[in-house]
């Protein structure tokens, strides 16, 4: 009981929290500001409660696994959501089912916290599941806008697709190794050509989450049609998750047929960095520019994931750390904006400087930090990936992540420029971000610089491992 | 030993007027630069005199041969082991000569130019830029590192280019000091290739040095240098020859002599100074300074002298007859005078009786100073008075400019070589030494001795007699003291430098040459230039239509000559056509289109693919899970059969 | 009579499968394409079962793997049927081919 | 002597002019920051001497290291040698007179200071790295502030320009990367220490892959042909002060690199690739003059002078010879000053004339005689005069490139020394005409410098004459520096 209790530790606050909300709901009693400090307050709570009392170990006959590895991988997602919920206050005091939403973005989050902790496939198709339906029901939060429905019904549906070639898959694995467990399944893989269509099946459901090339597809649309709140979710949170678990199965479970993957994350990889980046250079919405940014970016998380050690596992989530400040404050940004002037255009942004400082600098930052300029965090992020990836000595592929390093940098710059250089009679009139909003965009903004430069982080990241 | 201080103040003085002039000039010395600048170089005149009499009386002759003595040098930037661009001074007779020339030739410019430029609103800057040219041709004279001497080389070239540029809002003026500069840094890429190959064989920059490993046949140095060839030709004399087009360009020899007539845009002082007396036979200088080398190691490299000074001789002659601007008949007259020395030199032998020609060189360079730069300063004077440079504005004016006159008639006697003036004794050398090496350039200098004479005397005519002068204006009279001062000093340097005993003082390898006097021989030039005196006469004392007629009766020689045989054309075309057109509009196109182009391509080429590619995104959720499974069966099949 | 064996049942699970991608991929009918993923998710069900029956019978994995499919599969259809009902609102249709503003 | 200064400062004064208020104080605290750093960079040059004086024969003086990213084996491990003081001393001149120049700079002052700043930051950084991975830091740190200064306060096509500046030296620092990344892992210690990686023997293959990679991707901050194409919108867009910086700090930032990390750490590469190295450079000395003679932009004259005076810095380095590479620190050091002073002049006429045409110019001397000498000097610099700068360095490479006695590298200095003529048509095409003729109608009411500007001159002058008149401190400086590079690779 004891070992449940710490062992699940996160699962239970969150649980707790979704239970709180709903009974806060059902008493209709508090406003919405309010209501939104109390679960700010709760989220706070949850992330720093992570960092105590934890323990490592099994449970449930080894459907639920804990490391400190993935304690912390936990809390990197917690971090997340409770800046989410700082970034988009706007958004939230202006909803009319805003603990519905917290509910609704819990439950994924509790979902993706037993994705990350499974040790079996049962476990981690369940998790799956519950890190994405409640997603698509987040997507449409906007319930009044054509694009919020579409983004959902897109969502829902792909996913359902997709799961079902998951379990295609799974079924196969089972047919071929008799087991689902996590721990039993590397003594029976040999690379067998069903296997091999296993792990395929079974890839492609990471690579849709993940947004691989080319199951990607799905991901701009939605991007662009959700909510704001729901994309930067979407695309850091969930994201994040799913290259943990990604990254863990195929070291642990699938590292028999290691060779296969190496090669299959290679030139997928390559792929999703062209790709992401070609399409991300002609986009005119934020969201969906941010969207095949994100893309570009998995390109860069694969080609770590695909060094298969230590070092990889590292800056894997070290990067994801990063990535979750850097995205975070471009789409805290791009928040800020839409939801005071409804603009989401790049060519809106123009001459944004004149008026906005603070907004500019740190979309700056957030858009250097992804596109790996120092000293931001996210030069040192992506630096590692390509070292850990360079690890395995071929050169071609390194050098077209680099050259892909530049088409982004063209992007990313693209942005900087509209709100730095281009002139504009009329920019957009002085926006009054909301406090939690600009508490939320410091703390993304002193992560950007801080997390690259201490470099102890990544050495405690590297401890856990 | 010398007095090292004393030789180095000789340039560090009128450096020191430069700088001050330079920086303070125009708010501090406004009117005073002018004593201020001939006050330091009288001084260093002073100290110049001293060194010379101190060489040539005290210290410098060790048991009957002159020493090249080095009483300074510092490292300035050490190359490698033991090549190194050092500082110094060497002290041998030509230097020790020239330092003479040099300082008093600028001494007496100073003065003159105390008067001639008399209320510029720029005098300050033109005492710095003389400043800054005494120093650099001072600096050049007692270099004792080949490298040393390229660099004051270069710096003469730039004070030159300043001053010629003097009257910087004259267009014409623009475009001569331009050309100058250009021309001569072309030539100085050879000398400075030709420092390369001569310095990678000796091992070393120092000229003592150098010249002691070069003209030892056992030493590896001229070994190596000897033994190496490019088509041909040893890699010495490759390296003699692009030395001599340095000096060729510097001294405008044929075919580098288009910049001197253009130069003459500067201030006439400043053409006597620089592009009469002094800077322009740096490269003679420079070729009696490697003069060992060129004669004892590569006779061949020797005879390209030679026949270059010829040639430049002649033709400089030919075409100062035809032209109608006195400096730049002037200026023609000079490049043949230097003709005379660049050839004496290529006729000469290294050592005793055969090293005739170098001390007739030298001694042809220190007449030569004496009464050209008193022809420019003449010439200065008529222009002061007319305000005009052409020949077809004079006449007549004698009775306006009698000093001016006197000393003109006495430079002009003595560049036509008659007796008993200084140029008569020092071309009678010249005429000697060709003749005992080489007849073909003997004949060539017989004639243009003889062109000499109808030219200068035709100048002469031209501006003193002929036609009567139409003096419009207000009389200025002849300039005042400052200005005549020198002309008078000048002439009489031309009236008796002839009777120095030069080969005393000056000779290929230090010892003392006795120069025989030779009547008979001397009979043929003199006659020739008496005759050139007499026709120049006949022609153009008195106002007639004589030369008009004698013109068109060799209308296509006095055409070409007149046209300075097309060369300036030439060059023209090879410039703006070839390699503006040919070589600077592709490199520029290339680099906006191509190379350019490439980059701009690069970026262009993505955006298309990115609209091409557009299309996979097509909204349809159903295509999406086409593409899905697709992918997954085509991945299934890519590793299952073909990627295991 | 023959016994039906594993490979008659993958077979069945396998055309039952492509039938369910095909409507997926063919139908304009959103609530249609919903039914198309349930069979394809039925074609798993039936794996499971198969595999479990024939090969893996001591252990009860495919089994309770099946279970958490159909109980899933009613989660996801009741989210799926909500969004479709408020697509339907917004683009008076359900058919698919009406919401592809989003693209590019 | 301790270097981290080198970083503080700057760093300091980064945030000093972040936190005043008004545009006064911004350039009062930028002016007291490059005075300190001028200051400092004079006491590093004392020190270096008084260490060396006193028998320290490190290769590195005043080493520092703290561990960084000890997983990856990287440490902050700061040093320098004589060559790292020459650009040190040079980046020093260039940031106080860029300074200086940019007095009138009223758009966005803070923004701009502050960029230039972090720009001196990233130059400093990358001089006296002794760690790659923190070489590579810094040169980065140095982009993006170009991109911005370009961007904002420049004119013409600033942003094409921008654009393309940013995204090609972003290219090249791509290269950089790869080629670094292939270095660390081919040595046994998995170092990024470039002392131990000159220690170890980089295995043959690597060098023949990585040393291109790290040459070309140093060139192209260098302008290497055909990479250059960055120099010439780039330097012309750029605001003075960033084209200062541009040409006289941050393409210095590739040639130490080509120098300092491609050639002393693969030796082996160096030698197998020289050849087209020297080819590359000698098309850029070429070429880039005769691109030169076709211009008409005062600031494209210098922005292609740039390209072929680059040249020179990878002819030196790429001809291997001690004295050529020496030649090659100090064209970086005289090239640096010098366009550096040739782009404030610009500036300044600009400011005066607002234009750049030298067909719409002349006779500016009458008005502008401060200037206008100014323009006389840099011009004679650019072209090689002896006494000014340019001359000891450009002699230096000739007698460096002479050394080799075969025909190719022999044919390759002589088309080198042929630029020079080049060199002087087009200096001289430009600065007559502008200074010289008549004075153009409309510019009788031209004020002469002021004094900011005639203290930014007048540093940058002084820096030219003391190479000019005085080449061998710099020279003792230096080839110390290139000797050791040199014994690795005659190893």
């Amino acid at each position: 009981m004891n070992d449940f209790l710490t062992l699940m530790k996160p699962e239970l606050v969150i649980t707790g929290i979704i239970f709180l909300l709903l009974f806060i709901k059902l008493g209709k009693g508090l406003k919405n500001e309010t209501m939104l400090l109390v679960i700010q307050v709760l989220l706070l709570l949850n992330f720093l409660a992570g960092f105590f009392f934890n323990a490592e170990g099994t449970l449930f006959d080894g459907m639920y696994l804990t490391t400190n590895m993935i304690v912390l991988q936990k809390n990197i997602l917690s971090l997340g959501v409770y800046l989410i919920s700082l970034l988009f206050a706007d958004w939230f005091k202006k909803s009319e089912h805003m603990p519905e939403f917290f509910m609704l973005m819990l439950s994924a989050l509790l979902g993706m916290f037993f994705l990350i902790s499974s040790g079996n496939l049962l476990m981690f198709f369940l998790a799956l599941e519950l890190s994405t339906i409640p997603v698509a029901a987040m997507a449409n939060f906007d319930l009044d806008k054509k694009r919020s429905s579409e983004a959902a019904m897109k969502m829902i549906l792909s996913s359902a697709f997709s799961s079902g070639i998951l379990l295609f898959g799974i079924s196969l694995i089972y047919g071929a190794t008799g087991t689902i467990s996590f721990a039993e399944l590397p003594q029976q893989l040999n690379g067998s050509p069903l296997q091999i269509l296993a792990l395929i099946f079974l890839f492609s459901a990471f690579a849709f989450k993940l947004s691989i090339v080319p199951f990607h597809l799905w991901t701009a649309d939605v991007y662009e049609g959700s909510p704001m709140a729901v994309t930067s979710f979407l695309s850091v949170i969930s994201k994040g998750a799913v290259a943990f678990i990604f990254m863990a199965t195929l070291y642990k479970v699938f590292q028999p047929m290691h060779a296969i993957w190496y090669n299959l994350v290679m030139i997928l990889s390559i792929a999703t960095m062209i790709i992401g980046n070609l399409f991300a250079l002609r986009q005119q919405n934020i969201k969906r520019f941010l969207a095949f940014s994100s893309i570009a970016q998995v390109g860069f998380i694969l080609l770590g994931i695909s060094s298969n050690s230590i070092q990889g596992t590292t800056s894997v989530v070290y990067f994801i750390l990063i990535y979750v400040f850097s995205n975070l404050a471009a789409f805290g940004v791009a928040a800020a904006i839409a939801a005071k002037a409804g603009r989401e255009n790049i060519d809106d942004y123009k001459g944004l400087y004149q008026t906005n400082p603070f907004l500019s600098w740190v979309l700056a930052l957030a858009l250097f930090s992804l596109a790996g300029i120092p000293p931001t965090a996210g030069f040192f992020g992506k630096l590692f990936l390509l070292t850990a990836g360079a690890s395995k000595g071929s050169y071609l592929f390194i050098i077209i992540a680099a050259l892909n390093m530049i088409i982004s940098l063209y992007y990313y710059l693209r942005v900087i420029r509209s709100v730095f250089m281009d002139k504009n009679d009329e920019p957009l009139d002085k926006i009054k971000i909301e406090p939690s909003a600009k508490l939320g965009l410091m703390i993304c903004a002193a992560g950007i610089v801080l997390v690259g430069l201490l470099s102890w982080i990544y050495d405690y990241i590297q401890n856990l491992v | 030993m010398p007095n090292a201080t004393y030789i180095a103040l000789i340039p560090l003085l009128p450096l020191a007027g430069f700088l001050m002039l330079g920086i303070f000039g125009r708010k501090y010395f406004k009117n005073t630069s002018g004593i201020i600048g001939t006050t330091l170089l009288l001084v260093s005149t002073v100290l110049a005199l001293y060194t010379a009499y101190g060489y040539f009386f005290e210290y410098g002759k060790v048991d009957g041969i002159y020493q090249k003595l080095v009483p300074l040098k510092y490292t300035w930037l050490q190359f490698s082991e033991g090549v190194s661009i050092d500082m110094g001074i060497i002290l041998d007779p030509i230097s020790a000569m020239m330092l003479v020339v040099v300082t008093f030739i600028s001494l007496m410019v100073h003065i003159y130019s105390l008067g001639y430029m008399k209320g510029d609103e720029r005098f300050p800057v033109y005492y710095a830029f003389l400043g800054l040219f005494t120093f650099s041709m001072l600096g050049l004279v007692v270099s004792s590192n080949i490298f040393q001497i390229y660099i004051f080389w270069e710096l003469v070239g730039v004070s030159s280019f300043l001053l010629i540029g003097y009257y910087y809002d004259k267009p014409s003026a623009v475009a001569a000091c331009k050309k100058a500069f250009i021309v001569t840094r072309f030539a100085d890429v050879g000398f400075l290739i030709g420092i390369l190959i001569l310095s990678f064989h000796s091992g070393t920059l120092d000229f003592n040095t150098l010249i002691a490993t070069l003209t030892s046949p056992e030493t590896a140095g001229y070994k190596s240098a000897a033994a190496a060839s490019f088509i041909g030709v040893s890699a010495l004399t490759w390296g003699l020859a692009l030395v001599f087009i340095g000096g060729a360009g510097k001294s405008a020899m044929f075919p580098l002599h288009i910049w001197l007539p253009d130069a003459m845009e500067g201030p006439t002082p400043v053409s006597a100074l620089i592009h009469a007396a002094t800077m322009v036979v740096a490269g003679v200088f420079l070729v009696a300074r490697l003069f060992p080398v060129f004669a004892i190691s590569s006779p061949n490299a020797l005879s390209l002298v030679g026949y270059v000074g010829a040639i430049s001789a002649l033709i400089a002659a030919l075409i100062a007859c035809t032209q109608t601007d006195i400096k730049r008949v002037l200026a023609y007259s000079t490049m043949s005078q230097i003709g005379y020395m660049m050839f004496a030199l290529g006729v000469s032998k290294y050592g005793g009786e055969d090293g005739l020609g170098f001390t007739a060189s030298m001694f042809h360079l220190f007449t030569h100073a004496m009464f050209k730069a008193l022809l420019f300063l003449g010439a200065g004077a008529v222009i002061h008075y007319i305000h005009s440079n052409e020949m077809k504005d004079m006449g007549g004016l004698r009775k306006y400019l009698p000093i001016t006159h006197i000393t003109f008639l006495i430079a002009c006697l003595a560049i036509a070589g008659v007796p008993p003036f200084a140029g008569f004794f020092s071309k009678e050398e010249i005429l000697l030494a060709a003749y005992e090496h080489n007849p073909t350039i003997y004949w060539i200098a017989l004639i243009t001795s003889g062109l000499t004479a109808f030219y200068m005397f035709r100048l002469y005519f031209n501006i003193f007699w002929n036609k009567e002068a139409h003096v419009h204006g207000e009389h200025k009279g002849e300039g005042g003291f400052a200005m005549m001062m020198p002309l008078v000093l000048l002439a009489v340097g031309a009236a008796v430098a002839g009777f120095i005993p030069f080969g005393h003082f000056v000779s290929s390898d230090g010892k003392r040459l006795e120069t025989a006097f030779h009547l008979q021989f001397s009979i043929a030039p003199v006659a020739l230039g008496l005759a050139g005196i007499f026709i120049a006469m006949w022609m153009y004392k008195t106002e007639n239509n004589k030369p008009d007629k004698f013109a068109a009766s060799l209308s296509g020689l006095y055409k070409a000559t007149y046209h300075k045989f097309y060369i300036d054309e030439i060059y023209t075309f090879i410039t703006k056509k070839i390699i503006f057109n040919l070589i600077g509009r592709p490199a520029a196109w290339i680099d906006k289109n191509i190379v350019d182009g490439l980059v701009n391509a690069t970026g262009n080429g993505t955006k298309d693919i990115s609209e091409i590619i557009k299309g996979f995104q097509s909204g349809k959720v159903q295509q999406y899970a086409i593409y899905f499974l697709v992918s997954v069966i085509g991945l299934a099949l890519l590793f299952i059969y073909w990627w295991k | 009579m023959i016994e039906p064996g594993l490979y008659h049942m993958l077979f069945i699970s396998t055309t039952l499968f492509f039938i369910g991608v095909y409507g997926f991929f063919t139908r304009r009918n959103l609530v249609t394409m919903l039914m198309s993923v349930e069979l394809i998710l039925n074609s798993v069900n039936l794996n499971f079962i198969a595999f479990n029956k024939y090969l893996w019978y001591d252990k009860m994995d495919g089994l309770f793997f099946t279970i958490f499919i159909i109980a899933i599969a009613a989660a996801e259809a009741a989210v799926a049927i909500a969004i479709i009902i408020n697509l339907y609102r917004s683009h008076k249709s359900i058919d698919v081919e009406n919401a592809e503003d989003l693209k590019y | 002597m301790n270097l981290s200064l080198l970083i503080l400062l700057p760093l300091l004064t980064a945030v000093a002019v972040l936190l005043v208020r008004n545009a006064k104080q911004v350039k009062v605290a930028a002016l007291a920051g490059a005075t300190a750093q001028f200051v400092l960079a004079f006491v590093l040059l004392f020190a270096y001497y008084k260490e060396r004086a006193t028998g320290n024969a490190a290769q590195m003086l005043f080493e520092q290291r703290y561990n960084w990213f000890p997983s990856w084996h990287i440490s902050f491990h700061l040093g320098v040698d004589g060559i790292s003081v020459a650009m040190i001393l040079l980046t020093a001149f260039v940031v106080i007179a860029g300074v200086l120049v940019s007095w009138n700079v009223t758009k966005m002052t803070k923004e701009f200071y502050f960029l230039l700043i972090l720009l001196s930051l990233g130059a400093y950084g990358f001089f006296i790295s002794l760690d790659l991975f923190i070489l590579f830091f810094f040169l980065e740190i140095a982009v993006i502030p170009k991109y911005l200064l370009i961007g904002i306060w420049g004119s013409g096509k600033k942003e094409y320009a921008a654009n393309k500046l940013a995204l090609m030296l972003m290219g090249g620092s791509a290269l950089v990367l790869v080629g670094l990344l292939g270095v660390y892992f081919s040595n046994s210690a998995q170092s990024f220490d470039l002392l131990q990686l000159s220690q170890l023997n980089i295995p043959i293959q690597t060098q023949m892959i990585c040393f291109p990679l790290l040459f070309v991707g140093f060139g192209v901050f260098t302008a290497l042909f055909p990479l250059h194409t960055w120099v010439p919108d780039g330097h012309s867009s750029a605001p003075t002060a960033g084209s200062m910086f541009l040409a006289g700090i941050s393409m210095k930032l590739g040639g130490y690199g080509c120098l300092r990390v491609a050639t002393y750490i693969m030796p082996e590469g160096a030698k197998e690739y020289a050849t087209i190295i020297i080819v590359l450079s000698v098309i850029a000395i070429l070429y880039g003059a005769f691109a030169t003679m076709m211009q008409k932009d005062l600031k494209y004259i210098n922005a292609y002078s740039s390209v072929s005076h680059c040249g020179f810095v990878l002819l030196g380095i790429g001809m291997l010879t001690k004295t050529s590479m020496t030649g090659a620190v100090m064209q970086m050091v005289s090239h640096g000053l010098m366009t550096a002073l040739f782009f404030a002049v610009i500036g300044m006429i600009y400011e005066r004339t607002h234009t750049r045409q030298v067909s719409e110019m002349s006779g500016l001397l009458k008005r502008m005689p401060f200037i206008i000498t100014v323009l006389f000097i840099v011009g004679l610099c650019s072209l090689g005069l002896p006494g000014l700068s340019g001359f000891v360095a450009e002699m230096t490479v000739f007698m460096g490139s002479w050394q080799h006695p075969d025909a190719f590298r022999r044919v390759a200095t002589i088309l080198a020394c042929l630029s020079i003529v080049v060199t002087a048509v087009y200096i001289l095409r430009a600065v007559t005409k502008t200074a010289m003729g008549p004075l153009t109608a409309g510019f009788e009411e031209l004020k002469d410098a002021t004094w900011n500007e005639k203290l930014a001159a007048l540093i940058l002058i002084a820096g030219i004459i003391a190479i000019g008149v005085a080449p061998f401190w710099l020279n003792d400086l230096v080839s110390p520096g290139a000797e050791v590079i040199m014994q690795k690779l005659s190893r």
